[in-house]
């Protein structure tokens, strides 16, 4: 059988979700971290699909793909040193047991 | 004919006198001076001779109303316009004359009162505007205009009454009064938002045209009505909300004088009178109306009859009798009503600064420890009498007139009819079992601070004002005895039951309520002067009612339970001493606690886990969704 | 057209209310106290799998990497942008070749901060 | 392509490079407010030349110089300019670091503007991103342990809700094919009734892109990380979020849903209706929260949440009236406007206060009436502004949002928002009674450096003016409250 829009649009979805999961049961911040960036790669993967499939005259997905991508970096660069600053503070990035605040 | 520039001076020159001690006195003149004053006392008496002279020229005017040149306040592209325009007829314009000459009184009043109080300076700055949100409510054209004021007066009320902050009562005393009014206020905020999406206009005058013609009606204008009604019963405390009222003592007496004459209580019958075509064209609503005030006749009087708090009498005394005008205005209409707002606000603004000397004399309000100052303190006792024999409502003292005409109006409903003669019983009596336990017997020593153990007569600045309004306390009622007052207010209904100044003699009610009267006056005078009939002795004899009466028929304790309920709350949840809800009264603390707890469960949810918060983002989106595709 | 593609949400939404479910499971038994909290090191342990690692896994290597770690990563991305612009520069002609200036004075800036900070070199 | 148009944001841009730049090599740290101040008011002239006249879209139709975007460009340039006032004493106590704070405030700004105009779904994201990067970081500026805390929450629940957006996004373009939302909005009217009836691609998009705004705007459910982020910032950053990262969520999701959902009309029912719920929701669950809370700045996050619900009232009005009249957008912005005097009011008294107590305690706020006159009289003013009692800017904002959600039969929504102004006047007073009436914790006076006192003046003034005299603002929020359609 032939690859339809279909799959891609379930490969993405599936990533998304396994992304989503991770970033709220996982507890080490930077495994958090890298599965926001699985989430945004899943995005990635339905914009370029649509892309070929719906408009392939146009470039738009493709492009936007590439705009994501330098977004998560910069998100992923802000993320490391924000959590390294953490571990600086209290010797640990277990998110469960961050919780000064609350209430 | 008064340029209407004028008009608007008259709310704006006690403004400016409140900008003026605000920023220049106050920081910059020393406490002894007594300037601020003045200023006050200035600009009032400017804006007095302005509301005289519109009532002149309304009087004059064809159908009673001056025509006001409307400014553009806020244009809502393809929505509302609100013009900051002024209503001024006749009703407005014995309003304002009513409030510059009491508020006026008073002031020069508190130059005596107030002097050498450390908060001098602030006094009147309040005061002032106080004075010029009361003004500015008069004026008001529209609904949202007259609500901006409406909520100005409840804050410059809840400043006054914590005036001595330091007291913790004072604060708790503002903080009740200011919720309780509150939840008033929200009534009043419905009904208008009723009456705006139903007509699509805040306009006053169009409101009425509405009305009158026909095309606002049925259930809308009931409930329109009834929520502006509710403001009105929070602010004039009518019977559900008039627990503030008897605590609002805590400032000092003149504001308590202000606020029971002219200023807070009035705006309550005053917005009433203003709306009355909406009310008329409803007769559930001045039903409504009508027994509310007359329950809270009664109601009231009743607690007046065992206080022994001079002021807390007068206190009982004003919700006593903004209930006849309520009665008044449910069954009589418009000039009843505002009539006896017209001469309540003189008498009862004497009785207040009578109490005031008093007090400045004896150091203490409570009737057990005076006694024997007439001798001490003619002046006070002379202007006392004349003000609660007004009061009672003996001819041919401004109170007769107009309680007489309310009374008689209220024949249409017989039950009604019966409470008013009973409160006219009562009030007699109360009144005058207050005149004996201060002014007669022997001198009881006064209150712990008293100044000395021979108490003496006020300063004439003192002394000045109380004549001034023992005058018109007598005369103001000479105004409507051929009806003039009820043809001028009473938009073509003429209200003229008398036909003459001897003329009640010839009819059977006034002959009726003027016994009832004789008779209350009679029976404190043998209890409380001659001690013919011993007060315990009638206490015994009655002590369920009498018990009843003092404890103010259980209604704070039912409070209290609320209170205790959510102290248990609080024990439960620990740690709640933090937040303070002390002061804040019945029904408003049930919602209050019931929110607070409402809060501390809710907080739970916020754990500080991000994770959490996640999940919550992710459920609510999926909430979203569903609720679209099973609803949508 | 994707209006026909309409049930990939639906599928969607079906697989985030599965994950959402998986996850709030636990939560659910935590609060309902069915299941015990004892947390003990090898469950807190920041690895489910293999080696526990011997010291702290975080001071083993300096923060410098990161540093690097995060400059490269600029590098990286000025590259995303200047290969498509490379592919058609002449389509683009000179305002692209400004954009791209443009571009590049920014990351230089970035290059300059970073210099400045004494990130680059090695204490 | 006409640049002109760009000038605004060009000139943050180089000021917030300069800023880097001069830091690096000029030893008097002062300079660097004043740099980017001067940025600010450049930037503000040149927007208010531009404003009246309607410009064409710029950067092929990807981003809109219309007077709606402008209006909020001034928004954001003058909260900007209040922030950066009431940061030069508080920047003091991270020396090494004042000029990224500064180009990271002009950075953030810049994404703002941006997001003010952007009128395609790239140009929205990536300004989107370029602003919540740069709050991220200003967030844990201080580096403690509350601080990280915030800003790793708002860090990995923003990224979250960015990814869920950009789903939205990807689906909206995947069901009509384009980024533009003005050819968004064609497609979809072309589009038969049954065939968008049919597919669910529409309206999840859509459900996704409100949980991604909604994030911004601290709408319920998506609320969740306010009060600790709050809490947790430097107290300058938080004004900064409680007003400008707000007004630009709402500036984004009036354009996105006016120029592209606003028709057919039973879309823009459908999600008129999500909003008036979450409203609700949210007014009712913001005010409830706050009532118990004894830390000021968590207060005043919780009192945002209900502000944002007061705002939402505004949405669900554009919603029911289908884009027919201006009303609920211009009472939108015109709370918006309101909204900016009244909290920036607020977080700098609390500046003033909390830097020379060390501490958000409200009851360590007892006796400021006696200790700041000034401050204590302004924070006053904004709480009652809050509350949206008169004469304060805060009352005609409620009244005009309301009345807009009357006209369009919304009495219920507007119902439980007066309730909850009740309610919200409990906690708000409460500290004003702590301020006025409580027990001084020593006598000594409180002084203020000049700047804040100019910005506390500023603020004061701004809410007693759109109180009075409301009139001139809200013919601006009418003006530019009819955005381009494309």
């Amino acid at each position: 059988m032939s690859l339809g829009l279909e799959h891609y649009l379930v490969l993405s979805a599936v990533l998304f979700s396994i992304g989503l999961y991770g970033a709220l049961a996982k507890r080490n911040a930077v495994i958090i971290l890298m599965c926001i960036e699985l989430m945004l790669v899943a995005v990635n993967i339905t914009l370029i699909a649509f892309s070929r499939y719906i408009v392939p005259a146009e470039l738009t997905g493709q492009i936007f793909a590439i705009f994501v991508i330098v977004v998560a970096a910069a998100e992923a660069a802000v993320g490391l040193a924000i959590i390294l600053a953490i571990y600086r503070n209290r010797q640990d990035i277990d998110v469960t047991k961050i919780n000064l605040m609350k209430w | 004919m008064i340029p209407y520039q004028f008009i608007w001076l008259i709310f704006l020159l006690p403004f400016f006198s409140f900008l003026i001690i605000a920023f220049f006195i106050r920081p910059f003149v020393k406490q002894e001076s007594r300037i601020a004053g003045y200023t006050l006392i200035a600009a009032l008496s400017i804006s007095l001779a302005l509301s005289v002279w519109t009532l002149a020229s309304v009087m004059t005017a064809p159908n009673h109303e001056l025509p006001v040149p409307v400014i553009n306040w806020v244009v809502i592209e393809g929505g509302v316009t609100l013009h900051l325009g002024l209503l001024v007829d006749a009703l407005t314009a014995v309003m304002l004359v009513v409030v510059t000459f009491v508020s006026l009184m008073i002031q020069i009043y508190s130059q005596g009162y107030m002097r050498g109080d450390p908060g001098y300076h602030r006094y009147y700055a309040w005061m002032s505007l106080f004075t010029m949100s009361m003004l500015g409510l008069i004026v008001a054209g529209n609904l949202v205009f007259m609500f901006v004021f409406w909520e100005l007066v409840g804050l410059c009320s809840y400043l006054l009454i914590g005036f001595w902050f330091h007291k913790p009562s004072a604060a708790n005393a503002a903080k009740k009064a200011f919720i309780v009014t509150r939840v008033g206020d929200f009534g009043f905020l419905v009904g208008i938002l009723i009456l705006y999406m139903n007509t699509g206009t805040f306009d006053i005058a169009e409101l009425h045209e509405l009305a009158i013609t026909g095309v606002l009606a049925g259930s809308v204008l009931t409930w329109g009505a009834i929520g502006i009604f509710a403001g009105a019963v929070g602010k004039s405390a009518q019977f559900p909300l008039h627990t503030w009222l008897p605590d609002a003592m805590e400032g000092p007496t003149p504001v308590s004088a202000l606020i029971h004459s002219a200023t807070m209580v009035s705006a309550g019958v005053f917005l009433v009178a203003r709306m009355f075509p909406l009310f008329e064209n409803s007769p559930a609503a001045l039903t409504t109306v009508a027994v509310i005030g007359g329950v809270t006749a009664i109601f009231a009087a009743s607690m007046g009859l065992v206080a022994n708090d001079i002021k807390r009498v007068l206190a009982y005394s004003t919700i006593s009798q903004l209930g006849y005008m309520m009665l008044g205005l449910g069954t009589g209409g418009v000039a009843i009503g505002i009539f006896h707002l017209f001469n309540h606000a003189f008498f009862k603004a004497l009785l207040f600064l009578g109490a005031g000397s008093v007090n400045h004399a004896t150091g203490t309000f409570d009737m057990r420890l005076m006694g024997g100052l007439r001798r001490m303190m003619p002046w006070t006792y002379a202007t006392f009498v004349i003000a609660s024999l007004s009061i009672a409502g003996i001819w041919p003292l401004s109170g007769f007139w107009s309680k007489d005409e309310i009374v008689i109006s209220a024949l249409a409903q017989p039950v009604l009819f019966v409470l008013a003669m009973i409160t006219v019983f009562m009030t007699a009596f109360y009144m005058f079992r207050a005149v004996f336990m201060t002014f007669g017997g022997e001198y009881r020593g006064g209150g712990p601070e008293a100044h000395d153990s021979h108490p003496h007569e006020s300063p004439n600045v003192m002394v000045v004002p109380m004549v001034a309004l023992a005058v018109l306390a007598v005369f103001s009622g000479l105004w409507n005895v051929t009806g003039h007052f009820g043809a001028l207010l009473g938009h073509g209904e003429t209200h003229g039951f008398f036909a003459g100044l001897f003329h009640p003699f010839t009819q059977v009610l006034p002959w009726l309520s003027l016994i009832l009267a004789g008779l209350g006056i009679l029976l404190a005078y043998a209890i409380y002067d001659k001690k013919w009939v011993s007060a315990e002795r009638l206490g015994r004899l009655f002590r369920p009612l009498y018990s009843l009466f003092l404890h103010k028929y259980w209604l704070d304790e039912l409070y209290e339970n609320v209170i205790v309920k959510t102290v248990l709350l609080r024990g439960l949840f620990g740690s709640f001493e933090r937040f303070d809800s002390r002061g804040v009264d019945g029904v408003v603390n049930g919602v209050a606690s019931s929110a607070i707890y409402g809060g501390r469960a809710l907080r739970r949810m916020q754990t500080g886990q991000l994770q959490l918060y996640g999940l919550f983002m992710g459920i609510g989106i999926l909430a979203i969704i569903f609720a679209i595709f099973f609803f949508g | 057209m994707i209006a026909n593609y309409g049930y990939i949400g639906l599928f969607l939404i079906a697989v985030v209310l599965f994950t959402l479910l998986m996850v709030t499971i636990p939560i659910a038994l935590r609060l309902l106290g069915l299941v015990p909290d004892k947390p003990n090191p090898i469950k807190n342990a920041v690895f489910e799998c293999g080696m526990e690692t011997i010291g702290k896994t975080w001071v083993q290597f300096n923060f410098h990497y990161y540093f690097y770690a995060l400059v490269f990563l600029i590098l990286d991305v000025l590259v995303i942008f200047l290969y498509p612009w490379a592919v058609s520069l002449r389509v683009l002609g000179v305002s692209g070749f400004i954009a791209v200036l443009v571009l590049i004075t920014i990351v230089l800036v970035g290059y300059l901060y970073a210099w400045k900070k004494k990130v680059l070199e090695w204490k | 392509m006409n640049l002109t148009l760009f000038i605004p944001e060009l000139t943050l841009t180089v000021f917030a490079i300069l800023v880097i730049l001069l830091d690096l090599f000029v030893r008097q740290k002062r300079v660097l407010a004043q740099v980017s101040i001067s940025g600010l008011v450049i930037a503000g002239v040149i927007t208010i030349a531009m404003w009246g006249n309607s410009f064409p879209a710029i950067f092929n139709n990807m981003l809109a110089v219309d007077n709606f975007a402008l209006f909020f460009k001034l928004i954001f340039l003058a909260v900007a300019f209040l922030v950066i006032l009431a940061s030069v004493d508080y920047t003091s106590r991270f020396a090494r670091f004042q000029g990224e704070y500064y180009a990271l405030v002009l950075l953030s700004t810049l994404g703002m503007m941006l997001m003010a105009g952007a009128a395609d779904l790239i140009t929205l994201y990536i300004s989107l991103e370029l602003t919540s990067i740069s709050l991220y970081a200003l967030v844990g500026f201080l580096k403690d342990g509350k601080s990280t805390e915030a800003s790793l929450k708002y860090l990995l629940l923003g990224a979250i809700s960015s990814a869920v957006l950009l789903y939205g996004m990807a689906l909206i373009f995947g069901f009509t094919g384009k980024t533009q939302l003005g050819e968004i909005a064609m497609v979809i009217q072309t589009m038969p009734a049954q065939t968008l009836l049919a597919s669910p691609a529409l309206i999840l998009g859509m459900v996704l892109l409100i949980a991604g705004f909604g994030f911004k705007i601290a709408a319920v459910p998506f609320q969740m990380w306010v009060p600790d982020v709050y809490e947790g910032a430097p107290t300058p950053i938080t004004a900064y979020l409680s007003v400008a990262s707000k007004a630009a969520g709402f500036a984004i999701i009036l354009r996105v849903f006016f120029s592209a959902f606003g028709q057919p009309e039973w879309l823009s029912l459908n999600w008129g209706m999500i909003f008036a719920v979450l409203a609700a929701i949210g007014m009712t669950l913001g005010n409830i929260m706050a009532i118990p809370q004894t830390n000021i700045k968590r207060l005043l996050g919780y009192s945002s949440i209900a502000q944002a619900g007061y705002l939402l009232i505004g949405l669900a009005a554009m919603g029911f009236s289908a884009g027919a009249d201006t009303a609920g957008r211009s009472g939108i912005l015109f709370f918006l406007a309101s909204y900016v005097f009244t909290n920036m009011g607020v977080f700098i008294a609390i500046i003033a206060i909390s830097t020379k107590l060390n501490s958000d305690q409200i009851e360590d706020y007892a006796g400021m009436g006696k200790r700041t006159p000034l401050v204590a009289l302004a924070l006053t003013l904004g709480l009652i502004s809050l509350i949206g009692m008169p004469p304060a800017a805060g009352f005609m904002a409620k009244f005009y949002i309301f009345s807009a959600a009357v006209q369009h039969n919304l009495l219920w929504l507007v119902i439980i928002a007066v309730i909850n102004s009740v309610i919200s006047a409990y906690y708000y007073l409460r500290v004003v009674k702590v301020m006025w009436l409580g027990k001084p914790a020593s006598e000594e006076k409180i002084s203020q450096s000049g700047t804040l006192k100019l910005a506390l003046v500023l603020a004061s003034l701004g809410i007693l003016l759109l109180g009075i005299l409301p009139g001139y603002v809200m013919r601006l929020a009418e003006f530019a409250a009819n955005m381009r359609l494309y």
